[in-house]
C-alpha cells in the first residue's frame, strides 16, 4: 500500500533506481546518453510508457487470464510505445530521429515488463500509476546523470550549449566505450558510498 | 610480470616464470631495454620528447601511489617499476607535437582503469599503455594523428611527423612523396602508389626508416634504436622470441603476398621492399618487442603466444590495408588481448603456471 | 562478385564495426548476465543467431508483404514484437519436438530471448537503409546482417566470458565488483573494438 | 476447450482495443507528420537560397528512365535570366550511413548553399557535419536568444565549383581561418576535412563531384525547357 509519496520517490530515484541499482534498462541507458535532451527525452517517454502500461495492466489484471498474461502485457505495452513514437515525431521530430531506433526498443525495456508483471498485476489502478511515476522518475533521473556526465566530458556541452569554454573535450566519452566507463564509475560510486554508509 | 602476491592465488593467468628473478629485476630490464628508442626519439624529435615521457612517467608513478596506498591500502605495489614502464611505453606511443598534459592523462587512465581497477598488476586482462593510448586515440583524433607540424632535433626538421604513420615521409625523400599534403592517404601504402607512379625509389625510403629520422610516434622512429631492446631483452630472457619472431614474420609475408594493389605485383622484388616497408614503417617493430610481449596479456604456453603474434600480425595488416585508422598495431594488440583468455582455455598442455623450468 | 562483397561488408559491419553490444549497445542485459561463464555464454549466443536470422526472415517478410503493402507501417512495433515472441515460443516447441538434444542446451536461452532488444533491433534495423549501399536491405541482406549481427554478439559474449573467467580471482576494489568491473571490461573491449571501425572494402 | 476459447477471445479483445487506439492516434498526427516532414524540406530549401525567391518543384525524365526531381528558384517579376539556381537531392556513403543533402547549384554551376537533411555518423567526430560555431555557452546561452547560424562545415562549400573535382585540405578546419586562407582554399576548389572524420568528409565531397553529372542534366534540361518555350 502506498502511502507517502515521498518515500515512493525515494524508492524510484535512488534506493530501488531502476538502472544504477536494478541494472534494467541498459540498453537505453546508454545508447541515448550522449545528450541530456537525448536522455531526458528517452526518460520522459519512458516514463510515459510505464504510466499508461500500469493503469491498464492494474485495470485489466482480473480480465487477463494467468496463461495469456504476458503476450497480453506486450500488446498494451506495444500499443502505448506507438502512440508516443507516432507523437513524438509529430511534435518533437529532432527528438525523435536523434533517439532513433531506441524509440520502438521502449516495448523490450525490462523495467516496464518488469513493473507490469511485479507491481501493476498486483496492486489498484492509483498505486500501480503512482508506481510507474516514481520508477520512470527514477530511470529519468538516472538517464539525465549519465547523459551529463557524458555530454560534459564528451563534448564539453550541456543541453547543445559549450559548457567550459576551452575545456577540451574527450570524444571517446559519447563513443561507445565512454559510454561504458561512465555507468561503471557511477554504480562504483554509489556503491562506494552505500558500503560507507554501512560501516558506520 | 606480477606480483608475488598474486601467484600464490591466481593460478590461471599467472605468467611463465621462466628463472628465480622478481618482478623489479624484470620491470628494470624493461626500462633499460627503452633506453635506446628513448634516445633516439631525443636526436630526432628534441628534447620535447623527453618532457613527454617524463610527463607520462610521473603522472603513471603518482596515479599507481594514490590509488594502490592511499584508496586501497595496499603497499607492495609501488616498487615495482611496472607503472614506470607504461608512462613511457604511452608516451612513446604519442606523435612528439601532442600536448604535454595528453600524455599524462593517457597514462592515468592506463593505470587507474586498465590496471588498477582489475586490482592492479597481474589482473589486468589489456595492456595497459594501450589501452591509454587507444583511450588518447578516441578522444582527441585531431592530436593524435592529423595536424601537420615540424619538429626540431639535432638533425634537423622532420617534415609531417603524423604518429601511427598517417604519412610517413623521410627528409631525404619529403620531395620525392610529393610533400606532406599528397600523402594524407589512410595507410602508408596508400601513398606508396603515388610514390612508384612518381618514379621515385621506394628503396630509398627503407633506409632512413631504418635509421630513424622518419615521421611518427616517439618510440617508433628507429628500427635499429628498438632491435637494440630487443636483443637485451631477449639474451636476459626477459622476453621470448616467438611472440615478435612470429608477429613481425607474419605481416611481412601478408604484405608479400596482398600487396598487389600497392603497385607492385605479389612476390615480386617491389613486393618484398613493400613487406620490409611494412615491417620498418608504424609502430610494428615497438608493439612486436615492447607491448606484445607484455607477460600479464599474452598467453602462457609458447603455442599460445604463437597463435597470438599470429593474430596480432593478420588483424595489423587488416587494419592498415582495409581499417579506418591509419596504423593497427596497437589495435590489434588490444584486440588479442582480449582473445589470450580463451586461448589460454584451450591451449594448456603444461599444468598451470608452472611454465617451463 | 559483387553481390558476395556486399553481403561480406554487412558481415563485416555486423560483426565488427557495429558490434551489437560494443558499438549499438543492444543486448546488454543478457551479456551481463548470461557472460560469467564460458559454456552459457556460447549457449544463449548460438540461440540468439538461430532466432535472429529465423526473426530477420518473417519480420522482414512482414514488413514488405503486408505492412508496406497495405500502408499500416505504424503497426511495426506491435508487430514485429508479437512476431518475435511467437516466433521463440514456436522455435522452443519444434526444437522440443524434433531435437532433444540441441533443445537441451539452448532451451533455456529461448525464454529469455524474446524480451531481448538485439532481436527487435535487428528487425527494425532490417527495415531501414542499408548503409554500404544506400538503398533498403534486400531479402538476403536483412538474413545475413541478422545472422551475423548474432555472430557479433556471440563474438562479444565469448570474448567477455573468457575474460571475466579469467579475472574471476582477481582482487577488485570492492566498490566496482559485480556489474561496475563487467561494465570497465566491456569499456575496455569497445576500446579495442574501436580498431575496426571505419573498416571498408576496397 | 472454454479456456482457449476464452484465452482467444481476450486477447483478440485486448489486440482490437489496442489497434483501434493505434489507428486513432495515427488518423491525429500522420498530417501533422507529413507537413512537419514537407516544412523541413521546405525550410531547407529556403534556407540555401536569398531571400524572396520563388522555389518550385520540377523533374526530369534521365536517360536509364528513372525520374529526377528537383527544385528551382527563380527571381520574381523579373523577365528573361531569372533563374538563381536549381537543387537537388542526393546521398553518398559515409563513415557509418549514408548521408542525405541537398545542394543548390547556380547558373554558373557554383554551389550556393549545401545542407545535410538525414546522417548518422559517429557523434563527436562524423556529425560535426552539423556543428556550428557559436559564442554562446551554457552559461548565457539559457537565456540568451539562440542565434541561428549554418554549419561550418556546410558553409564552407559556398561557392564552390561543382564542373571540378573538390580537394580536401587536411591542415586545419575552416572556422579557425582567415579570410585570406578561406579565399585561397576557394581558389583551389577545396574544403577542410573534419579532423579525424576524414570519411565522411570525403563522402561528401565525393557525391557531390559524382553529382556534377546530374548537374549538367538538368541544365541540359533547363536549357532546352527555355528553347522550348520561346
Amino acid at each position: 500500500m502506498i502511502n507517502n509519496i515521498g518515500t515512493e520517490l525515494k524508492r524510484g530515484v535512488l534506493t530501488e533506481n531502476p538502472i544504477f541499482v536494478l541494472a534494467l534498462g541498459l540498453c537505453p541507458s546508454l545508447g541515448v546518453s550522449t545528450s541530456v535532451s537525448n536522455g531526458l527525452g528517452m526518460g520522459l517517454a519512458s516514463t510515459f510508457v510505464l504510466i499508461g502500461s500500469n493503469i491498464i495492466i492494474s485495470l485489466l489484471k482480473k480480465v487477463i487470464p494467468e496463461q495469456v498474461r504476458i503476450p497480453a502485457y506486450i500488446i498494451v505495452i506495444a500499443s502505448f510505445v506507438t502512440i508516443v513514437q507516432m507523437v513524438m515525431q509529430a511534435y518533437l521530430p529532432a527528438l525523435y530521429t536523434s533517439l532513433g531506433i531506441f524509440i520502438p526498443l521502449i516495448v523490450v525495456n525490462c523495467i516496464i515488463l518488469g513493473r507490469a508483471e511485479a507491481f501493476a498485476s498486483k496492486n489498484n489502478v492509483i498505486n500501480s500509476a503512482i508506481d510507474g511515476l516514481v520508477m520512470g522518475l527514477g530511470f529519468t533521473v538516472a538517464l539525465v546523470v549519465l547523459s551529463t556526465i557524458r555530454e560534459i566530458l564528451g563534448a564539453n556541452k550541456l543541453l547543445g550549449l559549450e559548457f567550459i569554454p576551452g575545456f577540451k573535450p574527450m570524444t571517446i566519452f559519447i563513443l561507445a566505450p565512454g559510454g561504458f566507463f561512465t555507468i561503471a564509475f557511477v554504480v562504483g560510486l554509489i556503491n562506494f558510498f552505500k558500503m560507507k554508509k554501512e560501516q558506520k | 610480470m606480477t606480483t608475488e602476491r598474486t601467484l600464490d592465488l591466481h593460478i590461471s593467468s599467472s605468467p611463465h616464470i621462466r628463472d628465480s628473478r622478481s618482478v623489479p629485476h624484470i620491470m628494470r630490464d624493461v626500462v633499460l631495454a627503452l633506453i635506446p628508442a628513448m634516445i633516439a626519439g631525443f636526436i630526432f624529435f628534441g628534447i620535447r620528447s623527453l618532457m613527454l615521457i617524463a610527463s607520462a612517467v610521473i603522472a603513471a608513478v603518482v596515479t599507481e601511489y594514490v590509488i594502490s596506498e592511499k584508496l586501497l591500502k595496499r603497499s607492495n605495489a609501488i616498487g615495482d617499476w611496472s607503472a614506470v614502464i607504461t608512462g613511457i611505453l604511452v608516451a612513446m606511443n604519442m606523435p612528439v607535437a601532442a600536448p604535454i598534459w595528453m600524455a599524462a592523462l593517457g597514462s592515468a587512465f592506463a593505470i587507474a582503469v586498465a590496471k588498477w581497477t582489475f586490482g592492479g598488476l597481474g589482473n589486468n586482462f589489456i595492456n595497459p599503455a594501450l589501452a591509454g593510448r587507444a583511450f588518447l586515440m578516441a578522444s582527441f583524433p585531431a592530436q593524435m594523428t592529423g595536424t601537420i607540424f615540424s619538429q626540431s632535433g639535432l638533425f634537423g626538421k622532420v617534415p609531417s611527423p603524423l604518429c601511427g604513420m598517417d604519412a610517413v615521409v623521410t627528409s631525404a625523400s619529403a620531395t620525392a612523396w610529393g610533400g606532406a599534403d599528397a600523402l594524407s592517404g589512410a595507410t602508408p601504402l596508400a601513398a606508396l602508389p603515388n610514390l612508384i607512379s612518381s618514379g621515385a625509389n621506394i628503396q630509398d625510403t627503407l633506409l632512413p626508416l631504418f635509421w630513424g629520422n622518419v615521421g611518427g610516434c616517439i618510440g617508433e622512429t628507429s628500427a635499429i634504436a628498438i632491435l637494440i631492446g630487443a636483443i637485451f631483452l631477449l639474451g636476459r630472457r626477459v622476453i621470448g622470441f616467438t611472440i615478435p619472431v612470429i608477429y613481425v614474420a607474419t605481416v611481412f609475408i601478408l604484405a608479400l603476398f596482398f600487396s598487389g594493389v600497392e603497385g607492385a605485383s605479389p612476390l615480386s622484388s617491389d613486393a618484398a621492399t613493400v613487406a620490409l616497408f611494412h615491417i620498418l614503417s608504424g609502430g610494428l617493430l615497438f608493439g612486436a618487442v615492447f607491448m606484445a610481449t607484455d607477460m600479464v596479456t599474452s598467453p602462457i604456453t609458447i603455442k599460445g603466444q604463437a597463435i597470438f603474434a599470429l593474430g596480432c600480425g593478420v588483424l595489423t595488416f587488416v587494419i592498415r590495408k582495409f581499417g579506418g585508422y591509419p596504423e593497427g598495431v596497437s589495435y590489434s594488440i588490444l584486440l588479442m588481448n582480449l582473445v589470450t583468455p580463451l586461448i589460454d582455455r584451450y591451449v594448456s598442455p603444461r599444468v598451470y603456471g608452472t611454465g617451463k623450468k | 562478385m559483387e553481390t558476395f562483397m556486399s553481403l561480406l561488408q554487412i558481415s563485416i559491419g555486423a560483426i565488427f564495426i557495429q558490434n551489437f553490444i560494443l558499438s549499438r549497445f543492444l543486448g546488454l542485459c543478457p551479456f551481463m548476465g548470461v557472460s560469467k561463464k564460458l559454456s552459457t555464454a556460447t549457449g544463449m549466443g548460438i540461440a540468439v543467431i538461430f532466432v535472429m536470422t529465423v526473426a530477420s526472415m518473417f519480420t522482414w517478410a512482414i514488413n514488405h508483404f503486408i505492412l508496406e503493402a497495405y500502408n499500416v507501417l505504424y503497426l511495426q512495433t506491435i508487430v514485429f514484437i508479437l512476431v518475435i515472441a511467437s516466433l521463440v515460443q514456436m522455435v522452443e516447441m519444434i526444437l522440443h519436438k524434433y531435437s532433444p538434444v540441441l533443445y537441451e542446451s539452448l532451451g533455456v536461452y529461448l525464454p529469455l530471448i524474446t524480451t531481448n532488444c538485439a532481436i527487435l533491433g535487428v528487425a527494425m534495423i532490417n527495415t531501414g537503409i542499408n548503409p554500404y549501399s544506400g538503398s533498403p536491405f534486400t531479402f538476403v541482406e536483412s538474413v545475413v546482417n541478422g545472422t551475423m549481427s548474432g555472430v557479433g554478439f556471440l563474438l562479444a559474449l565469448i570474448l567477455m566470458a573468457g575474460i571475466r573467467e579469467k579475472i574471476e580471482l582477481a582482487d577488485i576494489p570492492k566498490p566496482l565488483e559485480g556489474l561496475p568491473i563487467a561494465f570497465i571490461t566491456a569499456g575496455l573491449m569497445a576500446v579495442a573494438f574501436l580498431g575496426f571501425s571505419g573498416m571498408q572494402l576496397r | 476447450m472454454k479456456t482457449t476459447i476464452q484465452l482467444t477471445a481476450t486477447l483478440t479483445v485486448i489486440a482490437t482495443v489496442a489497434g483501434l487506439s493505434i489507428g486513432a492516434t495515427y488518423l491525429r498526427t500522420s498530417d501533422i507528420i507529413n507537413q512537419q516532414k514537407t516544412q523541413q524540406l521546405n525550410s531547407a530549401l529556403e534556407s540555401l537560397f536569398p531571400d524572396g525567391v520563388e522555389i518550385s518543384q520540377d523533374s526530369l525524365i534521365r536517360s536509364d528512365n528513372s525520374v529526377l526531381p528537383f527544385w528551382t528558384a527563380k527571381q520574381p517579376n523579373k523577365g528573361e535570366g531569372n533563374l538563381v539556381g536549381f537543387a537537388f537531392e542526393s546521398g553518398g556513403r559515409g563513415y557509418s550511413s549514408t548521408i542525405r543533402y541537398l545542394a543548390a547549384i547556380s547558373a554558373d554551376n557554383k554551389i550556393i548553399g549545401m545542407t545535410v537533411l538525414s546522417q548518422e555518423e559517429t557523434p563527436g567526430l562524423g556529425t560535426r557535419v552539423m556543428e556550428t560555431v557559436s559564442k554562446a555557452t551554457f552559461w548565457n546561452g539559457l537565456f540568451a536568444k539562440r542565434e541561428k547560424t549554418e554549419p561550418w562545415f556546410q558553409s564552407q562549400f559556398r561557392n564552390i565549383s561543382v564542373l571540378n573535382p573538390i580537394g580536401i585540405s587536411k591542415k586545419a578546419e575552416w572556422h579557425t581561418l582567415s579570410k585570406d586562407q578561406k579565399a585561397e582554399l576557394l581558389s583551389k576548389n577545396e574544403v577542410t576535412a573534419i579532423t579525424g572524420a576524414t570519411i565522411t568528409t570525403k563522402a561528401i565531397t565525393d557525391a557531390i563531384t559524382t553529382e556534377s553529372k546530374t548537374v549538367s542534366e538538368i541544365n541540359e534540361f533547363l536549357a532546352s525547357k527555355k528553347g522550348g518555350l520561346q
